[in-house]
């Protein structure tokens, strides 16, 4: 407390921490933790996957044929550019270039508009022909049992992966407009770190069902 | 530091003023007192559905509802008594309260995502709240299915307010790891931390780690009802036992998130009023660890009759023995440190006493549980029904309404009627007592749970469960006008009225906005009462007698 | 570590890496995404699952340490990064000692009476009929109770049908079916 | 022999019965003793170290006890392990079924159990067995999941919809045991009881010869009437005409009867046999398609009695 009481605290620095480290060590510790939870979340369907994947691999085998391997590897591609591009963002704001930095996360945000493109393309023709989940699924042409499962599991694991593009973007957007406004700085860009964070974890998400679904069923 | 039965003028309660700043407010002490009073009225609703379901089985047959009405009931009851009010309520009421007074931070180390933790809980209770105003759930708490895929009552929007509900319990958890590793005051290592603190960071552990799995449960379930994904239900081609691991990979260790910080609140009270260091301060600490890792590995022992494979009812039975151990030490640390004590009884000391005695009958009846042929015979009887209760009202409310003794100085600054609140815990006790005791009996005859109605044999002990239930309830009501009394009354309670030596006490009761008004110092340890000056330790609170006029008398 | 100590508030650096560091590893991101397609098309029997989650597995591992800071960053974060994987491994793992070995001791325990689900019961052209119309705009809106309910007449009746099946055959079917799969019976 | 049961437990009729009650009452007194430990130490040390009057002395107990706190890590420990082992014999016992077992098939639906014997034979809600016999039970569900529990067994195994669980008994002596459902499963829960009538071999065999000719000699409105109590129609359809979870069969046959989607049809012998077999081809307007098909559970003659019954309900 005596430190407040003898130097005026950036604004940036909330009344309860003694020093901008503390705290951005506090946010970045905060978002691991959100993180640890995106990872359990994600992984009751990952489960999922393996427990169906395990009882009827002929089904999982003939069903991820139908999904297309050079959109899933054009997607992983467009993912891991824009990962590269957020990285390098944050680093451009480490080193206090901020114009840098927004180029960087407008580069990002296109990357994931390219990311949900190519998801709308390949839902609308799933939607098309009938490879939906549960008690939609009308596609014939899949041999074994229950192929709407394959396709329940492949539309929750990517809905929900790309929900959290679509958040990432939402976010993105607020944090352009502050970039913009100049509002970070080397001592103070926790808010655009742990951002990059979450975008690297739903980027290595991706990493892992793209083989799990496109390539091995 | 001075003791004084003054109330502070300038606090957190007045500072500042109007229905806005509380409903805007950051400060975890206002968001504390926010859950509690949500949590208050849900332990009402809650409460009157239980009497409700005793009522009804005072006799078999229908006495004054359907079958269905009271499906819903039972229903109703499970999910508002462990969603919205017991996981919340030690935690979020008075964890938030109390967790950065007692390591003498000024706040949470994220408040507005405190805040955000609040607002989700009453969004996620609106949820469950239409779902009761619509057609109130029949498919008891645990939401199994194919029952629940197939029930045409309100399932979607209680599992979507439990699935938000669970966000909040998130929020709060992640909050309490990092103000525990990055706000502590100078001073206080880890092994100077108060039990209650570890309890609640063991208690965040299992928060973050396992409601992110309920969270994508009911997802899937949700996704099933509307879309038949075919993952649960069997006519889907799903399987509705997976369903279950599901399930309890979170609940059980919610059960976790339910007593653990019971547990903590036992350890402060246990040492303040025997006026002595905790035995073994050590271990307690350690096995709250303990149980929050063992709890991921035990979800099983719910399923041994499920259909589950041998081999992991194997396992399951193996490792739920293991979780055992850690609680009974904390009983066996809990009950010596009562040796060559200088025991105080007051109505918080009642309380941990109860819990003492309740949890042991429901920890030792859990063995029962776990060993496999009489699980076989036990499981989904009343026996479970009782094991359960034993150890979530005997065990967390008795804590939870022990520390709201405990605290209730410290939070309002008033102190409650000494008298009442001491018959309020002796009727608690006893009529608790009969209620499960005699659905020990009935639940080992075997008498299955959620039955309408029931064989004539059993009309006597169900008569008698219901009596208790009655006495119980008068109990809690009694509880409740004291303690809103004790704001008519005013009677300040003074900073430190029952001379406990941990950071929370050494500060204005009620508290100043921003905790403390100087950066409090670590003198001694939380429990190191053999190394304080006894003039500093105050007798007699709930009279209001202080040692300072107690030791003029004396000289006098 | 925890506390308020007395350090001045612009003592705070960053720790930047220099950007060959993050080309490096999005070259190899690229390289390992490439290998992996390639691989795929190899039919290895088992060792496909192995290899595809070793290579995402390096991908994911290189994103992590690097994009992510954590070779640098304080090894708090590294170890809540794998508290939180060894946490979802036991929910895998142990749920699917359940999951594989119902069939340890009656092999008829291990699987579903009628493996096919319900849904297949109607012909395609049915579904179709039923379901193309809204597919095309998210289907996820449109489904409200009464419709579901109808659905569930529709499979149920399918159900008795298939009655006879389930007797005798259905075992045997659903069995065979699976048989290649489950080695581990 | 314990045929009454005791204050805790219910009579013990099986062969299974004596290891569990063993452990029941090995953890039942090991839980008083430490009961008695815990409780008496609270009670003892708040009366013995009660703080007197004016006494403001803090006191100096043991903070820790490196052997002793070991000592409660280790004993019980110890224990639990003991336990472990014990119940988990007794599970595998239960679990493997001895070679020689009759097999009987068990089906749970909505609120009522059906058996059926290896010859055809089948039962609802009674399930008859000859004592000092092995039984094994294949079970499944037609709808939700259920639970059979039968106390006087210490048996409880959960039965699945669309899967197998097998568990097995030996009982004792002839006698009625009472047959719970122990898995909540919707309005009638607590009414989904059944029988297990425990009978001598000889009387088996002979039950086993009547039930083949059963209704035989009698009318088939009658056998039918007899029927709708035994195999559970009464669960759902009166015959006063009030309404339950399915239409009355007051007053039904050979009228007019309103389908959900509005279409009408007689009430004839082909609709109702067609809606005993296939209940939901055609669903009465304003009732849920919940009833659970008997394809298999009757035989043809129980079916035509049971249509005799409602046409004599018809005509009245």
């Amino acid at each position: 407390m005596e430190i407040q009481q003898t130097a005026t605290p950036p604004s940036a620095l909330q009344h309860h921490y003694s020093d901008i480290e503390q705290q951005h060590d506090s946010a970045k510790f905060g978002m691991w933790l959100f993180l640890v939870t995106e990872i359990l979340f994600f992984g009751g369907l990952f489960c999922a996957y393996a427990i169906y994947r395990s009882w009827y691999p002929e089904m999982f085998h003939n069903a991820h044929k139908v999904l297309s391997v050079p959109m899933g590897a054009l997607n992983t591609v467009v993912l891991i550019v824009s990962s590269l591009t957020m990285a390098l963002s944050i680093r451009s704001v480490q080193l206090n270039k901020s114009k840098q930095a927004l180029g960087y996360l407008i580069a990002t945000f296109g990357f994931a508009a390219v990311f949900m493109v190519v998801k709308y393309f390949e839902y609308s023709h799933k939607f098309h022909v009938g490879q939906l989940p549960g008690k939609f699924y009308f596609y014939d042409g899949i041999a074994g049992a229950n192929p709407h499962q394959f396709f329940s599991i492949y539309f929750a694991m990517t809905g929900l992966h790309g929900a959290h593009i679509l958040i990432g973007m939402i976010v993105m957007i607020f944090i352009m407009i502050k970039l913009a406004k100049g509002a970070y700085s080397p001592q103070n860009y926790a808010y655009i770190e742990n951002f990059g964070l979450y975008w690297h974890l739903v980027d290595m998400f991706w990493i892992f069902l793209f083989p799990l679904l496109y390539l091995i069923g | 530091m001075e003791l004084t039965n003054s109330y502070p003028a300038y606090n957190y309660l007045n500072e500042p003023k109007g229905l806005k700043s509380w409903l805007l407010t950051v400060d975890h002490k206002r968001i504390g007192v926010l859950y509690l009073i949500c949590i208050s009225i849900f332990f009402l609703l809650g409460g009157i559905f239980a009497l409700l379901i005793r009522t009804e089985l005072l006799h078999p047959g229908a006495d004054m509802m359907t079958a269905d009405t009271y499906n819903q009931m039972f229903t109703l009851h499970g999910a508002i008594m462990i969603f919205l009010f017991i996981i919340p309520s030690i935690p979020a009421a008075l964890g938030n309260f109390i967790l950065p007074l007692m390591i003498g931070a000024k706040d949470v180390a994220f408040p507005r995502l405190n805040l955000a933790s609040w607002y989700v809980f009453v969004g996620g209770a609106l949820f469950a709240l239409y779902s009761i105003l619509t057609s109130a759930v029949d498919t008891g708490w645990t939401f199994y299915t194919p029952y629940s895929t197939d029930s045409t009552t309100s399932v979607i929007s209680m599992t979507f307010g439990v699935f938000i509900l669970g966000f909040s319990s998130i929020f709060t958890g992640l909050n309490f790891i990092v103000t525990v590793h990055k706000l502590r005051v100078p001073g206080l290592t880890w092994f100077k931390l108060p039990l209650m603190v570890w309890a609640l960071y063991a208690t965040a552990i299992i928060q973050v780690l396992a409601t992110p799995v309920l969270a994508i449960t009911l997802l899937l379930l949700i996704l099933e009802k509307a879309f038949g994904i075919g993952i649960f239900d069997p006519k889907m081609g799903g399987d509705p036992v997976l369903y279950q691991h599901f399930f309890w990979f979170y609940s059980h260790p919610a059960v976790y998130i339910m007593i653990l910080p019971g547990m903590g609140i036992i350890s402060e009270l246990i040492s303040v009023f025997s006026r002595r260091k905790i035995f073994g301060y050590t271990t307690i600490a350690f096995s709250s660890l303990a149980i929050a890792l063992v709890s991921f590995l035990v979800w099983g022992h719910h399923m041994f009759t499920s259909g589950q494979s041998e081999l992991s009812t194997m396992i399951f039975s193996f490792l739920t023995f293991f979780v055992a151990i850690p609680s009974a030490v904390k009983v066996f640390n809990w009950t010596t440190t009562l040796y060559k004590g200088s025991i105080i009884l007051t109505t918080p000391m009642l309380y941990a006493f109860s819990f003492l005695i309740l949890f042991t009958i429901g920890g030792l009846t859990g063995i029962f549980l776990g060993a496999l042929t009489v699980d076989v015979h036990l499981h989904d009887t009343y026996f479970v029904v009782a094991h359960f209760h034993y150890v979530m009202v005997g065990g967390t409310v008795m804590a939870f309404l022990g520390g709201l003794h405990f605290w209730w100085p410290k939070m309002f600054g008033v102190m409650y009627n000494k008298l009442w609140s001491k018959i309020a815990v002796i009727l608690i006790f006893i009529g608790f007592n009969m209620t499960f005791m005699s659905q020990f009996i009935m639940g080992s005859q075997g008498m299955p749970r959620r039955y309408f109605t029931y064989m004539d044999q059993f009309q006597p002990l169900h008569g008698f469960s219901s009596v208790g239930a009655y006495i119980m309830g008068l109990g809690l009501f009694i509880t409740m006008f004291y303690l809103l009394a004790s704001f008519k009354s005013r009677r300040p309670a003074g900073a430190n009225p029952w001379g406990a030596l941990t950071l929370d006490w050494q500060t204005t009761s009620p508290p100043h906005p921003h905790n403390f008004e100087s950066t409090p110092k670590i003198t001694h340890g939380p429990y190191d009462f053999d190394q304080i000056a006894i003039e500093d330790l105050p007798e007699d609170p709930e009279n209001g007698v202080y040692v300072k006029e107690e030791k003029e008398k004396i000289k006098a | 570590m925890s506390t308020q100590n007395n350090k001045a508030h612009e003592e705070f650096h960053p720790h930047v890496l220099p950007i060959s560091a993050y080309l490096g590893v999005f070259s190899a991101l690229i390289f390992f995404t490439i290998i992996t397609v390639v691989v795929a098309a190899i039919d290895l029997g088992p060792f496909n699952m192995v290899v595809a989650m070793l290579i995402a597995g390096t991908k994911a591992l290189l994103v992590g340490l690097i994009f992510m800071h954590l070779l640098f960053d304080r090894k708090l974060y590294l170890m809540l990064f794998l508290v939180g994987m060894i946490t979802l491994t036991i929910f895998i793992v142990i749920t699917m000692f359940d999951t594989e070995r119902r069939g340890d001791i009656f092999p008829e325990v291990g699987k579903p009476i009628k493996v096919e689900s319900e849904h297949y019961q109607a012909p395609i052209e049915e579904l179709r009929a039923k379901h193309g119309g809204h597919s095309e705009h998210g289907a996820e809106e449109g489904h409200g109770e009464a419709e579901s309910h109808g659905d569930n007449a529709g499979t149920m009746d399918a159900d008795d049908h298939g009655e006879e099946e389930h007797e005798s055959a259905g075992i045997d079917t659903g069995h065979e079916k699976q048989n290649s799969s489950n080695g581990g019976h | 022999m314990d045929t009454t049961g005791t204050f805790l437990l219910p009579p013990s009729a099986s062969t299974m019965a004596g290891e569990t009650d063993a452990l029941f009452y090995f953890l039942y007194y090991l839980s008083i003793f430490f009961f008695i430990l815990i409780t008496g130490g609270v009670v003892v040390f708040a009366i013995k170290f009660r703080r007197k009057k004016g006494d403001i002395s803090t006191t100096k107990g043991p903070s820790h006890n490196t052997v002793l706190e070991t000592a409660w890590i280790v004993v019980p420990l110890i224990l639990v392990m003991i336990i472990f082992v014990w119940g988990f014999k007794g599970f595998m016992k239960q679990s493997v079924v001895p070679k020689d077992a009759m097999e009987i098939k068990v089906t749970a639906q909505k609120w009522f159990w059906s058996f059926s014997y290896p010859d055809g034979t089948s039962t609802a809600n009674e399930l008859v067995v000859p004592a000092g016999k092995p039984i094994k039970l294949l079970m499944s569900s037609q709808d939700v999941i259920h639970s059979f529990f039968v106390p006087s067994f210490r048996l409880k195994r959960d039965v699945l919809p669309n899967r197998y669980t097998v568990t097995w008994f030996e009982a004792l002596r002839p006698g009625d045991n009472i047959l719970f459902c122990a898995e909540y499963c919707g309005t009638k829960h607590s009414e989904m009881l059944g029988k297990i009538k425990v009978v001598s071999d000889r009387e088996f065999k002979e039950w086993l010869d009547t039930n083949a000719n059963a209704g035989a000699d009698m009318n088939p409105a009658d056998y039918g009437a007899k029927l709708y109590t035994s195999r559970g129609c009464v669960t759902c359809h009166s015959v006063d005409g009030s309404t339950g979870n399915g239409p009355s069969f007051l007053g039904v046959f050979g009228h007019e009867v309103a389908l959900k989607g509005g279409t009408t049809i007689v009430a004839d012998e082909n609709y109702i046999r067609e809606s005993i077999l296939n209940p939901q081809s055609k669903v009465v307007a304003g009732f849920q398609p919940i009833m659970p098909t008997y394809q298999g559970l009757l035989k043809d003659r129980d079916v035509d009695a049971l249509v005799a019954y409602i046409k004599s309900l018809g005509e009245k």
